[in-house]
């Protein structure tokens, strides 16, 4: 048969995906390849990898920053029940209450189809700290609501001592997830500080609810808010040094700019905070000062974390650089899981 | 919950018992000759709005990059590297690095030039490639959702359900690849289905039929997988030794991408992050933080009232 | 809907009767994305075209639903595209049916500042009166002593987008009318 | 490409770039314009073909390819005409080939003198009149029609100014010009006046270090191409090129192509598979358009419009423009059906078929001159049908001035367009030239129907006739041009008719409107909106018997007024009354040829020539590129494609003494359109410029011809006028006002003069905005910022782009200095979503004198910093740059 190359050539023996580039041309490339040196960093003309968090401020921030107060002041009304601190267990309980309801409000109002919000509770999804988040708002939420009625009212005091013991239990948790809300992110300055950030989470929202109950709590009963607030502003301070030292590079956000502001800012506050707590107790302004104060604090240190994060997701440089820090590494130690992206 | 080493078969492990063979893409970039026909194909299947019209100075890429109104994006690098032994014919003599300011990382209106790589004066080669959702094996933007409205279809790609998605925007920042986002005046979150509803009637996905050259390739990712294998070892065999592939590995920190590539350069000069892993990997420890955190807490206000007796 | 009807209905229900424990996958797909249909799926009739742009010749498909064109896409059959497109010709559903396009006669009367509206067949009325004035205005039957039997009074450009029957008509009946100036894209 | 092999169109397809060895891409950004076509590149790359990318900017085109050239816009015969000196001088030829298809042997009469005599012109050169006397150029023994004394003084004094300017070369889109009788040839290829010694001769300075010095290519690259090319060409490879408007729009725009021609066939790459040149057109039915011409200077099928005083009778005219040997001997017959398919029952015998309804030519008729003509008035009326000439067409400013001076515009687009809108915002109104209340132009703006609202064929670049069919009814008053000329007809001869029968009309009138009234024009119309019928148009340009059977070969036409067929090259189409261009057997159920997808003209054959596909005795020349050979069994030509040669001609046929037309055919001569049967290396007739490519620079340059005295193309067209003002060249006092070449081209996101793609979002976004391509070398020259603004001058007028300063671009050392190239892609104008300034504002109206299309591929200019001046100030600008480079009317016009 003529032409068999003809006939059947190309067409389905070798398909054009297949064309090689740059192939040899038969004439050799005038001396040999340069060796260009490895540059420190590279991107696709400085744009960031990530798209970054849409969140919209203060709607955010704000939940994070109330929903831990709202937690912490449940835990501190329940104690305050417990041990008879009524003014104290009361403006803790109407807190928490009033916190954990603004802060649900700012979570709908920050959808993008605010009447889906229901579709929260469509699916039981333990990967989704949101999903999580939404089914513990909805145990704790009741809770508080009703801890909060009953103080106010003085009515089914039973039913009241019941719900506050719920809103205690559930409170903390109300506190701390939202540090994974956030760290299960790929947002470099949330995730990498996953270990750290759930108890900067509580300690701010320690601070926070001894600040609110500082506030309103008569000098007798003010006691425990101003011992939450010094548990809360150590803890805060403690692992937000161990996150930063341990985060290295990609803790940049938190220490620079108007975010690293903010969080030196609350760090600040919240030692004055105490400290005017502490030496000020029998002064009713210096308690309130520091009450305001701490609250503050708290609510910048969130601000702060929030707003650090975009920072990061907004900057190629804190997602390519560590993740290239450990290809280098796990090419030259092979631990680990192997490479299977961008190894030559 | 999701590990590295858990499901290989993400549809069967998402309750489709009886399911087809993962479907996926295979973007073979050496065979890009940049048409963007990708882009227009997807928007015009997917009634995905206009994205801007912005001069980006970024070579001939003025999408900028995968977002609710972009599905898929072509990306254009301009270096100072060789490829392969082809033989670009070009002459400079001014000082690259100076007016690149920093090399491709630089952004355009900072440079004074198209951004490109520093390198010998007459190497020059020019990058296409299309980038799109990566469809991972352990998808994040999945995984945080918090209505369910991604889901894993049957072919194993993953999903946003555009009646259940109420836009609360977790999905965005969770892809380490910066894929989906929220279209503005819509509130949702948008993004490549892979073309959900034409796999349903066995049809590929729009992108792929459009490409010219094929350098979009879609089918079973198995069979991609072999494919992809053989052409780079084809390519280096032509003398191409920098070809590698990019998301194939089910090994890597997403068990693997349903869409993966065949790249010239390292990823994060294509705008990948060069180690991806999925943020949820790390859930297991960030959930026995926080339940330790709570419980600091909850130890802490015991506390405080235990020390306020005391010290009252 | 029934409680029972909802209740199984509810993905969360639906997590643990469809082995879907993790809620990311079958349990999670809505009765819309589980009735999902290409377009194409549902069009009338499917009519085979030619891409409008370059001259490479592209194959199209022409999806059509209730006499409205919903989607265009490359002809696998041709031998020539092999049912690929380039972006123009992905384009060329907004193309046709995008908001770009006029569907109204246009008039701009001498010296006129603004576009008027005008009735089809008046402007067809119009245009054909013009073209025999000018036709008559421009005509030469001899030039410098030769017979040309022509009119230079009107001219035409266009032609290289249009098919070959329009070419025809538009040779055929302006040479008739004497006219030379008849030219196209292919200088262009 | 019709001057050289006999046929104006690709002389292969698109999927057959598959079989290539090597593809050389010159003058055309195939990857970026043609995309899909790309794929068959990519095809042939797949199985280890070369591909070579020759163009001033490194393109998506060649980063796809194994090696780019850059070199400078306008230098490409010198290039060319480099290879072809290597081939010559390495004998890397393919001999049996050229011998026996081409007319390496034939020879030229003694009074032939060539450019490397001449300092760059050719004998025959009448300078006064800027034209040939091509009598000089032909071959030994055989005479051109017009000096067998059938003519008399008056006509050769009149062809001087009608024939030679009025564009003769593209009358051979489809067949050879006439020779005459059989020619004397050498075939030891010696004698010193047979083809390939003048050629050798011709091309002996073409030198690489030439080549070097002019086009800026080192001499190392230049010799790997040349390596590459001639490796990859012979009897077991074969070699194609791939060309588009890269080379087309220039003022030697056709010697180019000839260039590579010359090339392909001393090579042996015409006929073959995997050989060839491919036309790449622009427009989806380009080639259809200049097939059935809306051109001035054609009729259907490639005959030639009657000029006036030349060719009084029938009889005349067929003499003059038909040849003795080859299909075009036949020429009568496919004028005649012509003239009966268009005057039908009032076409006889007696009457010459109505040859004299025809009007006559006496000059060119282009769109250039049609611009002047409606400056002065002469034409007052115009109709646009798809087409933008106020952002499209060189000096855009020219378009929009002659708009101004008519009576009334007609505008048939999809959206408003610049061409409709120039009156209320364009340029000049910005800058006070025109004030709209001052306009006294009517316009009328038809919106048009898409392909997708009516039925049609488009030839598509590799004369490919596909059908596309009606999916909707247009919209509002949207309508098809067909039902816009077809009603517009109707109408006008219901006037004209209702005139007549008034008998207002004088007899004048009458005689003048007798070709209208007797117009064949009664086409079924369907729809509510009553449109034609395309079908039954197919039908009338394929042609009919005198039983009203459809034909279904060109062979069939005959010259007694028994046939009728509207385009004897599209004969065929509508064989057996079946539209053969709807045909869509899908590619995968047929060879790779797929013959059973749609219809190519001429009869269905995909590679033209391609009885040369094998060898002399009808033998492949090699089993790996076999494709039509003889089966001397069935006495018949077989293969994979249809044979384009008479299927029953033995290779050893003779013809008989005396025989004419296609019988005058040896079984040897590949070419039947010629007049020789042979592929044309020189050729003898049939252009204006000269029978071998010389190089000239661009009417425009920074440069001196290295090669010759003669700067540019002596013949090109200019039209002067004082807003067509041109720049002065190199040597010439001012030219270093404009010191820097700039080139125009495509982009992928965008189409044309932007009306079918600046209107459409998705295609918009891609491409958002008008912008410049320059070096880094030349922002630093002229302090350029990247994305900043720069403004655009030449002595036309200044534009402003964004700036992308990029390594694609690189500075060029040509003549031992180093040369600066600007690329602008022309796609944009003020309107649509996707805005800029046009480009084609900043060309002149400088013309390739065969074809008439303007030189924008290489101009000079000047650019710097910052956004043009806005309302008089833009003009003043121009001013001061032609005050500076001392620019009167006579710059740049001399011979």
């Amino acid at each position: 048969m003529k032409g068999q190359d003809a006939e059947h050539g190309s067409l389905d023996s070798r398909p054009a995906r297949e064309a090689m580039t740059g192939v040899h041309t038969g004439r050799k490339r005038k001396g040999e390849q340069p060796v260009v040196p490895d540059t420190e960093f590279t991107s696709y003309y400085g744009k960031p990898v990530l798209n970054g968090p849409v969140w919209k401020s203060p709607d955010v921030p704000g939940y994070l920053f109330l929903g831990g107060v709202a937690g912490a002041s449940s835990v501190l009304g329940a104690g305050a029940h417990a041990t008879g601190r009524n003014r104290l267990a009361v403006a803790a309980k109407t807190g928490a209450f009033g916190a954990v309801t603004v802060s649900l409000g700012a979570l709908i109002h920050d959808l993008g189809r605010p009447a889906r919000f229901l579709n929260m509770l469509r699916v039981f999804k333990p990967t989704s700290p949101m999903n999580m988040g939404s089914w513990l708002l909805t145990a704790y939420g009741p809770c508080a609501g009703a801890a909060a009625l009953s103080a106010v009212t003085g009515r089914l005091p039973r039913i009241g001592a019941l719900a506050t013991a719920g809103a205690a239990l559930t409170g903390p948790a109300v506190a701390a997830y939202t540090a994974a809300l956030v760290s299960d992110t790929a947002v470099p300055a949330w995730h990498d500080g996953h270990r750290e950030l759930p108890y900067v989470f509580t300690g701010s929202a320690a601070v926070g609810a001894g600040g609110l109950g500082l506030l309103a709590a008569p000098d007798r009963e003010a006691g425990p808010a101003r011992n939450l607030a010094l548990f809360g502003t150590v803890l805060e301070l403690a692992a937000f040094r161990r996150m930063e030292r341990r985060l290295g590079m990609v803790a940049e956000p938190y220490r620079a700019g108007k975010p690293g502001g903010m969080v030196r800012a609350g760090e600040a506050l919240a030692v004055a905070g105490v400290a005017g707590a502490t030496l000020g107790r029998r002064s009713r302004v210096a308690r309130a000062l520091s009450g305001a104060g701490l609250l503050a604090a708290s609510a910048l240190s969130k601000w702060g974390i929030f707003d650090a994060g975009k920072v990061s997701a907004e900057d190629p440089k804190y997602t390519i650089v560590p993740q290239r820090e450990r290809l280098r590494e796990r090419e030259r130690g092979g631990d680990g899981w192997p490479a299977g992206n961008g190894a030559r | 919950m999701t590990t590295a080493r858990t499901p290989v078969d993400p549809a069967g492990d998402s309750g489709y018992a009886d399911h087809p063979p993962r479907m996926g893409f295979f973007t073979d970039t050496t065979v890009c000759i940049g048409c963007k026909a990708c882009e227009v194909a997807c928007k015009e299947w997917n009634a995905v709005p206009e994205d801007g019209l912005d001069l980006t100075g970024m070579s001939y890429d003025n999408t900028v990059g995968l977002g609710a109104d972009t599905w898929r994006h072509v990306a254009f690098i301009e270096q100072r590297k060789p490829i392969g032994r082809q033989d670009p014919g070009l002459h400079h003599d001014q000082d690259v690095l100076t007016m690149a300011e920093h090399g491709t990382a630089t952004q355009p209106p900072e440079a004074g030039m198209t951004p490109t790589t520093p390198g010998a004066g007459d190497d020059f080669r020019w990058l296409m490639a299309s980038d799109v959702c990566k469809h991972c094996t352990h998808a994040a933007c999945l995984d945080v959702c918090p209505t369910g409205s991604l889901f894993r279809t049957e072919f194993g790609t993953v999903v946003v359900q555009e009646d259940i998605c109420n836009g609360c925007g977790y999905c965005i920042p969770a892809c380490p690849y910066g894929v989906i986002d929220q279209r503005k005046d819509d509130g949702r979150a948008w993004k490549c289905t892979l073309c959900y509803d034409r796999l349903g009637d066995g049809l590929e996905p729009a992108c792929a039929k459009a490409c010219p050259t094929d350098s979009i390739q879609f089918g079973p990712l198995d069979e991609l997988r072999e494919r992809a294998g053989r052409r780079v070892e084809q390519l280096h065999e032509a003398g191409v030794p920098e070809a590698r592939l990019y998301g194939a590995d089910p090994d890597d920190g997403v068990g693997g991408d349903g869409a993966f590539f065949l790249l010239l350069d390292e990823p994060e000069v294509y705008g990948f992050p060069p180690d991806p892993v999925v943020t949820t990997r790390d859930l297991p420890a960030m959930w026995r933080h926080v339940a330790s955190a709570a419980a600091t807490l909850a130890a802490g206000a015991v506390a405080a009232f235990l020390g306020a007796r005391k010290g009252r | 809907m029934g409680v029972r009807q909802w209740i199984e209905g509810w993905p969360v229900y639906r997590q643990w009767t469809e082995k879907d424990p993790s809620g990311r996958g079958a349990a999670a797909k809505s009765r819309r994305s589980d009735s999902l249909r290409p377009r194409t799926d549902q069009a009338d009739r499917v009519v085979k075209s030619i891409c409008p742009y370059c001259a490479v010749g592209c194959g199209q498909n022409v999806y059509v639903s209730g006499e409205q064109v919903t989607q265009i896409e490359g002809d696998p059959d041709s031998p020539v595209s092999r049912g690929r497109l380039c972006p123009k010709g992905a384009a060329s559903l907004q193309l046709t049916t995008g908001s770009a396009r006029e569907h109204q006669v246009l008039y701009r009367r001498p010296y006129g500042t603004e576009w008027e509206p005008l009735d089809l067949d008046t402007a067809m009325d119009m245009i054909a009166e013009r073209t025999i004035a000018s036709r008559e205005r421009g005509w030469q039957w001899e030039v410098d002593g030769a017979r040309t039997r022509r009119t230079l009074g009107f001219a035409s450009l266009g032609g290289a987008t249009l098919d070959n029957e329009e070419n025809y008509l538009i040779k055929k009946l302006f040479t008739a009318l004497g006219a030379v100036q008849i030219e196209n894209q292919a200088r262009v | 490409m019709g001057t050289s092999f006999g046929r104006g169109g690709a002389t292969t397809f698109q999927q057959d770039l598959a079989n290539s060895d090597c593809i050389v891409i010159q003058g055309s950004n195939m990857a970026e314009c043609h995309p899909v076509g790309f794929q068959w590149v990519m095809e042939a790359k797949a199985r280890g073909a070369k591909v070579i990318h020759v163009d001033p900017r490194f393109t998506r085109t060649s980063a796809l390819a194994d090696i780019h050239v850059p070199l400078r816009a306008g230098s490409d015969i010198a290039f060319l005409g480099g290879i072809i000196n290597y081939v010559l001088e390495h004998e890397k030829y393919f001999r049996e080939y050229m011998l026996a298809y081409t007319n390496a042997a034939t020879i030229v009469n003694e009074r032939f003198a060539g450019a490397d005599e001449l300092d760059g012109v050719f004998s025959g050169l009448d300078r006064e009149r800027r034209s040939y006397d091509v009598s000089t150029w032909q071959y030994e023994g055989a005479e051109v029609q017009a000096a067998s004394g059938k003519r008399d003084q008056l006509w050769a004094e009149r062809t001087r100014h009608g024939v030679r300017q009025s564009g003769r070369g593209e009358a051979h889109g489809s067949g050879g010009a006439e020779i005459g009788t059989e020619p004397r040839t050498d075939e030891t290829l010696e004698h010193p006046r047979c083809v390939f010694q003048i050629l050798k001769r011709h091309f002996a300075r073409y030198t690489p270090e030439r080549v070097e010095e002019i086009c800026g290519v080192p001499r190392e690259k230049f010799l790997q191409v040349c390596e590459l090319l001639t490796e990859n060409s012979g009897r077991e490879r074969t070699s194609a090129f791939a060309y588009a408007v890269g080379w087309t729009q220039h003022t030697v725009g056709v010697q180019y192509i000839r260039t590579a021609g010359i090339l392909q066939a001393l090579l042996g790459n015409i006929g073959r598979p995997g050989g060839g040149i491919l036309a790449l057109r622009g427009h989806a039915s380009i080639q259809g358009s200049t097939d059935i011409p809306t051109l001035f200077n054609l009729l259907p099928g490639y005959i030639p419009m009657p000029h006036a005083h030349t060719n009084e009778d029938l009889a005349t005219f067929v003499e003059a423009e038909s040849a003795q040997k080859g299909y075009w001997g036949n020429m009568k017959s496919y004028l005649v059906s012509l003239l009966k398919a268009w005057w039908g029952p009032a076409a006889t015998p007696d009457n010459e078929f109505r040859f004299d309804y025809l009007p006559r030519l006496t000059g060119s008729h282009s769109t250039y001159e049609t611009v002047l003509e409606q400056l002065d008035g002469t034409c007052n009326g115009y109709f646009l049908m798809g087409e933008n000439p106020a952002v499209g067409s060189a000096n855009a400013k020219m378009q929009r001035l002659g708009m101004a001076a008519l009576d009334w515009l007609v505008v048939r687009d999809f959206s408003l367009i610049e061409s409709a809108t120039w009156w209320q915002d364009g340029p000049e109104i910005e800058t006070g030239e025109l004030r709209t209340e001052d306009i006294a132009t009517e316009v009328f703006f038809l919106p048009a129907a898409a392909h997708t609202e009516k039925d049609g064929s488009f030839t598509n670049t590799q004369r490919l006739l596909q059908w596309h069919h009606q999916a909707v009814e247009p919209e509002g008053d949207a309508r098809s041009d067909l039902w816009f000329i077809y009603h517009l007809g109707r109408r006008i001869r219901e006037k004209l008719a209702a005139a007549a029968r008034d008998g207002t009309r004088k007899e004048a009138d009458a005689e003048r409107d007798r070709p209208v009234l007797d117009l064949t024009w009664d086409y079924p119309t369907k729809g509510r909106h009553a449109e034609p019928e395309a079908e039954a148009v197919l039908a009338e340009i394929n042609g009919w018997n005198a039983d009203a059977e459809p034909l279904s070969t060109y062979e069939q036409l005959k010259d007694d007024g028994s046939t009728a067929c509207g385009c004897w090259i599209y004969c065929g189409v509508y064989a057996e009354g079946v539209n053969q261009a709807a045909r869509r057997k899908p590619g995968t159920e047929q060879n790779w040829v797929a013959s059973e997808w749609a219809w190519a003209w001429p009869l269905n054959r995909r590679i033209l020539y391609n009885r040369a596909s094998a060898d002399p005795d009808g033998k492949p020349w090699s089993e790996r590129k076999a494709y039509v050979w003889w089966d001397a069994e069935q006495e018949k030509w077989t293969g994979h494609d249809i044979p384009d040669f008479k299927a029953t001609k033995a290779p050893d046929f003779e013809p008989e003494e005396g025989a004419k037309g296609p019988d005058a055919l040896r079984g040897t001569d590949a070419f039947i359109m010629q007049a020789d049967g042979k592929a044309w290396l020189y050729v003898p007739a049939g252009l204006t410029d000269g029978p071998l490519p010389t190089h000239y620079e661009p009417h425009e340059s920074p440069f001196a011809n290295l090669l010759y005295g003669q700067q540019r193309n002596p013949v090109r067209q200019l039209l002067r006028h004082e807003n067509n003002r041109f720049q002065p060249s190199d040597g010439q006092p001012g030219a270093d006002v404009f010191p820097y070449v700039l080139t125009t081209y495509r982009l992928t996101e965008h189409h044309t003069a932007g009306g079918m793609s600046r209107w459409q979002p998705y295609l918009a976004e891609l491409q958002p905005e008008l912008f410049c391509e320059i070096s880094p070398e030349l922002a630093t020259e002229r302090g350029l910022e990247h994305l900043g603004w720069a403004t655009i001058v030449t002595a036309r007028t200044a534009i402003e782009a964004r700036v992308l300063v990029t390594d694609r671009v690189s500075p060029l050392r040509v003549q031992g200095r180093t040369l600066h190239q600007v690329g602008v892609p022309y796609h944009w104008g003020p309107n649509g979503l996707s805005t800029g300034d046009a480009v084609n504002e900043l060309a002149s109206m400088a013309l390739d004198p065969n074809t008439h299309i303007q030189e924008v591929k290489a101009l000079t200019c000047d650019i710097r910093p910052g956004r043009r001046p806005r309302g008089p100030e833009r003009v003043e600008l121009v001013e001061r740059y032609q005050r500076e480079a001392g620019i009167t009317d006579e710059t740049g016009t001399e011979v």
